[in-house]
């Protein structure tokens, strides 16, 4: 039962990582970005090739990932969400600008490496296995989940504690005040989508060197879960997003155990669906869902 | 208002044509090999229809190359009783309606010989029908699954035929060679929720039933599954001899992974869709077992040629999805040698039929009765990075 | 008595917006209703025009029971409102604006607009009640949003007239106007009167409600502290110390 | 003569897809017209398909019967749906419709008769051309004539403003569940044309990105009229087969101009014919959906 427990703590924190950019994304600017699963792959892909093309050591590739999606972040907001801004449009045509990105990063990238999945360079990736007892550990993993809490900690502290974290939160709120009182909306939006892509990049990095896999569609499962994730947690609410992954994460294994199978992918939605009728803003969520 | 009206109408208009406007001033032009003018015969065009975009674009370059190798090879030998073959690609974009449009093209504007293709058995559950009932021979290069030939979902399909060995008769060869070697008592299966997945699954179940080993638990997973440690934890409760994984090559790398560390030393028993280059970069690749319909280790003449002649030409090694295409040009310009007139397909129909002991990649290659292909089925394994036969 | 209402009570969390309230309207008069900002007139009246239910106390409208009535209900029955800070259909024309106000009015007509040429709107009855409220009929096709302020308030009360109300309540339509706009809004409150309408008017600027109220009603904290003519609750202690006292203290 | 029948003999089945895409993206654009931003159209489309399949296949009903049980069905869905989501507004009913669908897409997965994830093959082909490009115009002009009804501008009413549209008259919950159950109908009718068009169905055809590709004919093509939805629909239907010829780079291209679009004409391709009126509701920042 304890090695099911640290599956789910282990699924539970990638999707944590890769909820919390979503989330970030959706709780400053009300923007469902549907890049965000390309610059999760986009990180697995820039490590790997940091590691092949340039011979760079794991740990460096991971950081580089890191920035590289970080600026990939900052220049899809440039191409696809600053013009929508400028012209006020609804929040629905950035949904659908983020997807026209993901068509064509994700078809560059199968141009470039092919559709299959390709694996890291043997030996490239650490694998220390820990036995204890019959239940098996891997290191890697336990390094996400500790890797993940920490950043979760600092992405929260960095809200709540800094300024830039006081300008996130006033444009949340409301944009036109938040630039009359002098808040560089424009830093600020730069910021929140270097952080929400790097976090994103890095979630993709981690899974691809724990599977020691990765593919140019590696993103788009984790999409689903992270509407469910940011509904269960609380829409806009970082750490409702970080206890939504938990929860998610221990659900599906708890019902991979004792649900018949059918029922097993039915659980999330169901869940899903329930919070939103039961309680629309989540667990942690402040936002009201039907905002009158 | 009025002005709305007139857009209305105008633009409505347009939209009928705008998908003809739009197809006839830039047709579909397929990449066929150049086939050397002047050839005193006309061209025979054959069709192929693969998935280069969409899901299923990890098919390609091997499959078209498979075929467009045979053609070169065929064409430099004199072509088909002198006239030239001329094989036109389309992408079928792993999308049912888009599959259908290029058979379509090949029957209506191509005027093809036959058609090779789609790549994925629910294309097929589209296109084949279309082709039955224009009476055009196909060969189904790379569909695996139930009710693609012999008893069809959607009524007659004789002009079906089948070059990629079905699920059928792979996966109890594979079931018998493992029992066998393995002493397999009880096993646990691990499926995903596509259609290949769960005919995998009818399949196995049946062979494991014949073989009188059970089957302790079916665990499924879906397509939106990220981690699959869960699985093998749960299958490992249930004590099973071996794990097999009803699956595409993607989540059987994840599974080969899990079981060599929560379940050391033992196999993984896979189907077609383990059969896949990229899984022998795979650390764990040694566990597992699987039925192929060809096998790189194979030394008959016809695969060792096959194997050289693409490495020259692409200078990448071949795969399945490659020498299975490569063998269906090959059968298709046998049978189109010995109809007599390659136009007459009811005469390339009953030539196919006939073939008998072909040589080819995958070994001597006859059709059954149901036109399913009849071929030894190769249980491998993989070892230093290569498919191995299993001892 | 057209409107009234008996120990209206409405709570929110620990907070009584509106306490134990009695109010009585006769028809064909204006009543003004005046406070301190959180006095809780608004709230009042969203409980009257059915966008809020009371916790406790009834209305009653020409003679029926409507506390527990929604909102599209009670416009039906003939009560018709406008809003604090104006809630015009931003991204429609003007003539739609108002051709929604007169939603309950107009027969259904989608069975009749199928075929091509029949089911045309009349759009006469809505530009002339533009033209009452002093919005030029060329406007009609313009945006609602595009007009300046005063004109969308003006649009909202023809939008609210629309529906032919019995009850017309108007929430600070005077916010922003300047003193010959806030005098022709008061001779179309009176000209509406005599037509028959009853209207409650919430508004700061006392000249225009001593001037165009024939019962002025006074809320403080929720409760009314003072009900009586315009001139009796100038000259009322309580009033002045809740409300216009601190005007004069300040 | 000869090849203008060819070609059209060829392209039957994508122009036909063409139509369905159209009548899809006609049934979102309602339920946006009137302020709610659904995803649940593709599993409505589901439903209609597969009622109408195995009505045909089981009980041997004629073709129109089957369409119309399909349609009805879908509809009949729609009613609770729509009550129980009713005060959800913008995203988060974006993301309820959404897992509803799913759910129905698991439910498909799980009940034997549907043929589970193998899908339902040898569906006979019965739609042809006029039945979808018929039903198209029938549902095009009705919408457009219903646009310019009472009706009409109480959707519009309520995309504008729900509490305000409450205080003209309008009964919030009726009109925007009408909305809802009448998108659910059209698409129930187009998936079970789209059913008997393609001779097989699984439930990954009615999945999440089909939802998002229904969505994306409607916003592109544009909001303010019925036309929008069509050109949309057709646009983007029509582009992957016009731009075959780029082979390997056709998704990329397609990308692009999606992007194009949507960046230079946000309120849609439809604003174009009408820029005035589009730079005005820039001005004014319309809240036009959530």
């Amino acid at each position: 039962m304890l090695e099911q427990l640290y599956n789910a703590l282990f699924v539970g924190s990638v999707y944590a990582l890769f909820a919390l950019g979503f989330a970030l994304v959706f709780s400053v600017l009300d923007i469902l970005n549907l890049a965000h699963p390309t610059t999760f792959m986009l990180g697995a892909f820039a490590a790997y090739f940091a590691m092949t093309a340039v011979g760079l050591p794991w740990y460096v590739a991971g950081v580089l990932a890191f920035f590289v999606c970080g600026a990939f972040g900052i220049a899809l907001d440039r191409i696809a969400f600053a013009p929508l801004r400028r012209r006020s449009a609804p929040g629905l045509s950035a949904m659908i600008s983020s997807l026209a990105v993901t068509l064509i990063v994700v078809r560059l990238i199968e141009l470039r490496y092919g559709g299959d999945f390709i694996t890291f360079p043997a030996g490239a990736v650490p694998s220390l296995v820990l036995r204890i007892g019959d239940a098996v550990l891997e290191g890697i993993r336990l390094g996400i989940v500790v890797l993940s809490i920490v950043l979760m900690l600092g992405l929260t502290y960095v809200v709540r504690r800094t300024q830039l974290g006081r300008d996130l939160r006033a444009l949340a709120e409301n944009p036109r005040a938040a630039r009359i009182l002098g808040v560089d909306v424009d830093r600020a939006i730069s910021a929140t989508f270097f952080v929400s892509s790097a976090l994103g990049g890095l979630a993709g990095v981690l899974l691809a060197f724990a599977y020691n896999t990765l593919d140019s569609r590696m993103g788009l499962p984790l999409e689903l879960r992270a509407f469910t994730v940011m509904v269960v947690g609380g829409m806009g609410s970082l750490p409702g997003a970080v206890i939504g992954a938990y929860i998610l994460g221990l659900g599906e294994v708890a019902s991979l155990v004792y649900l018949p199978t059918e029922l097993r992918d039915a659980f999330a939605f169901g869940l899903l669906f329930l919070v939103l009728i039961v309680r629309p803003t989540g667990l942690l969520g402040h936002r009201a869902a039907d905002r009158v | 208002m009025a002005r709305l009206k007139t857009a209305f109408a105008s633009t409505f208009i347009c939209a009928l044509l705008v998908a003809a406007c739009g197809g006839t001033t830039t047709p579909p032009t397929g990449t066929g090999v150049a086939a050397t003018s002047g050839a005193p015969k006309a061209d025979i065009k054959i069709g192929l229809a693969t998935s280069k975009s969409g899901a299923a674009n990890f098919y390609n370059p091997q499959q078209s190359n498979g075929a467009l190798l045979a053609v070169e090879q065929i064409n430099n030998a004199g072509g088909i009783n002198g006239a030239k073959l001329q094989l036109i690609i389309e992408d079928d974009g792993s999308a049912r309606d888009q599959g259908i449009t290029a058979f379509r093209k090949f029957i209506e504007q191509d005027k093809v010989a036959a058609i090779l293709g789609p790549t994925l058995s629910a294309v097929a559950a589209g296109a084949h029908p279309v082709a039955q009932q224009s009476g055009v021979p196909v060969i189904a290069i790379s569909n695996t699954g139930l009710g693609i030939v012999g008893k069809c979902d959607y009524g007659p399909c004789d002009w079906i035929f089948r070059a990629s060995l079905g699920e059928q008769t792979a996966v109890p060869e594979t079931v018998k060679a493992a029992t066998s070697k393995l002493g397999l008592k009880k096993v646990v299966i691990i499926y995903g929720d596509g259609k290949f997945e769960l005919d995998d699954l009818t399949i196995f179940k049946d062979a494991f039933k014949a073989n009188g080993v059970t089957v302790a638990k079916e665990i499924a997973y879906t397509a939106k599954d990220v981690d699959f440690a869960p699985f093998v934890t749960q299958a490992k409760a249930e004590g099973p001899d071996a794990i097999v994984a009803s699956s595409l090559a993607g989540p059987a790398g994840k599974i080969l992974d899990e079981v060599a560390k929560q379940m050391p030393g033992k196999r993984v028993i896979g189907g077609n869709g383990l059969n896949s280059a990229a899984l022998l970069s795979n650390a764990n690749a040694g566990l597992m077992i699987v039925g192929t319909a060809w096998s790189r280790a194979s030394t008959d003449k016809a695969n060792t040629d096959f194997i050289s002649a693409y490495k020259a030409k692409f200078n990448t090694e071949p795969d399945q999805f490659a020498a299975q295409s490569h063998t269906a040009m090959l059968v298709l310009a046998d049978a189109l040698k010995r109809s007599g007139n390659p136009t007459d397909k009811a005469a390339v129909k009953k030539a196919l039929e006939a073939t008998k002991d072909l040589p080819t990649p995958l070994g001597a290659f006859s059709f059954t009765a149901d036109h399913d292909v009849k071929q030894p089925t190769f249980v491998m394994t993989a070892k230093d990075g290569q498919f191995t036969p299993f001892q | 008595m057209l409107l009234e209402t008996a120990g209206l009570t409405k709570r929110f969390g620990g907070v009584t917006a509106v306490n134990a309230v009695d109010l009585a309207v006769d028809e064909r008069t204006t009543l003004g209703l005046i406070g301190p900002n959180g006095a809780g007139k608004t709230t009042l009246i969203n409980l009257i025009s059915g966008l809020l239910t009371a916790d406790e106390g009834a209305i009653r409208f020409a003679g029926a029971d409507i506390s527990r009535e929604p909102a599209h209900r009670l416009a039906a029955r003939g009560i018709a409102r406008t809003f604090q800070g104006v809630r015009v259909f931003k991204g429609l024309s003007v003539l739609d604006n108002v051709l929604i106000g007169a939603h309950t009015r107009l027969r259904p007509d989608v069975l009749p607009r199928l075929a091509p040429t029949r089911g045309r709107t009349d759009p006469a009855d809505a530009l002339a009640l533009l033209e009452r409220v002093g919005l030029a009929r060329a406007r009609a096709g313009a945006l609602a949003g595009e007009l300046p302020y005063g004109d969308q308030r003006r649009l909202e009360i023809a939008r609210a007239l629309a529906s032919r109300p019995r009850l017309l309540i108007l929430d600070e339509p005077a916010a922003g106007m300047n003193p010959t706009e806030s005098l022709a809004l008061r001779s179309l409150m009176r000209s509406l009167v005599t037509d028959g309408l009853t209207i409650i008017l919430i508004e700061h600027d006392v000249r225009l409600v001593m001037g165009a109220c024939d019962r002025v009603v006074v809320l403080n904290f929720g409760r009314k502290i003072a009900d009586g003519s315009p001139a009796e609750i100038q000259r009322d202690p309580v009033v002045r110390e809740a409300y216009l006292g601190s005007e004069d203290a300040a | 003569m000869e090849t203008l029948l060819e070609f059209f003999r060829t392209y039957a089945t994508a122009i036909a897809v063409i139509g369905i895409s159209a009548l899809l993206a006609l049934s979102v654009w309602l339920t946006l017209y009137a302020g709610q931003l659904t995803l649940g159209n593709a599993a409505f489309m589901g439903v209609g398909a597969y009622v109408s399949a195995l009505l045909g296949r089981h009980l041997d009903t004629p073709f129109p019967l089957a369409l119309l049980s399909g349609a009805l069905a879908a509809a009949v869905i729609a009613v609770p749906l729509g009550v129980t989501v009713f005060r959800l507004r913008g995203v988060y009913l974006a993301i309820a419709t959404l897992a509803f669908g799913e759910i129905v897409r698991v439910i498909l997965l799980a009940t034997p008769i549907t043929g589970k994830g193998q899908g339902l093959n040898g569906i006979p082909p019965k739609t042809e051309l006029w039945h979808i490009y018929l039903s198209l115009a029938v549902v095009a002009y009705v919408l457009w004539r219903v646009q310019g009804s009472t009706v009409g501008r109480a959707w519009a009413a309520l995309r504008e403003d729900e509490l305000a549209s409450a205080s003209q008259g309008i009964d919030v919950r009726r009109f925007k569940l009408a909305s809802f159950v009448i998108g659910a109908l059209i698409a129930g009718w187009a998936g079970g044309l789209s059913a008997h068009l393609t001779f097989s169905i699984d439930p990954s055809d009615f999945g999440f990105s089909k939802a998002v590709q229904i969505l994306v004919f409607a916003v592109v093509g544009g909001i303010p009229n019925v036309l929008g939805p069509i050109v949309g629909a057709v646009v983007f239907t029509a582009l992957p087969e016009i731009l075959r010829p780029l082979k390997d780079y056709r998704d990329i291209f397609q990308g692009l101009i999606l992007l194009g679009v949507i960046v230079f004409l946000p309120r849609g391709l439809v604003t174009f014919l009408d820029v005035r009126r589009t730079r005005k509701l820039e001005r004014i920042g319309a809240a036009d959906v959530a």
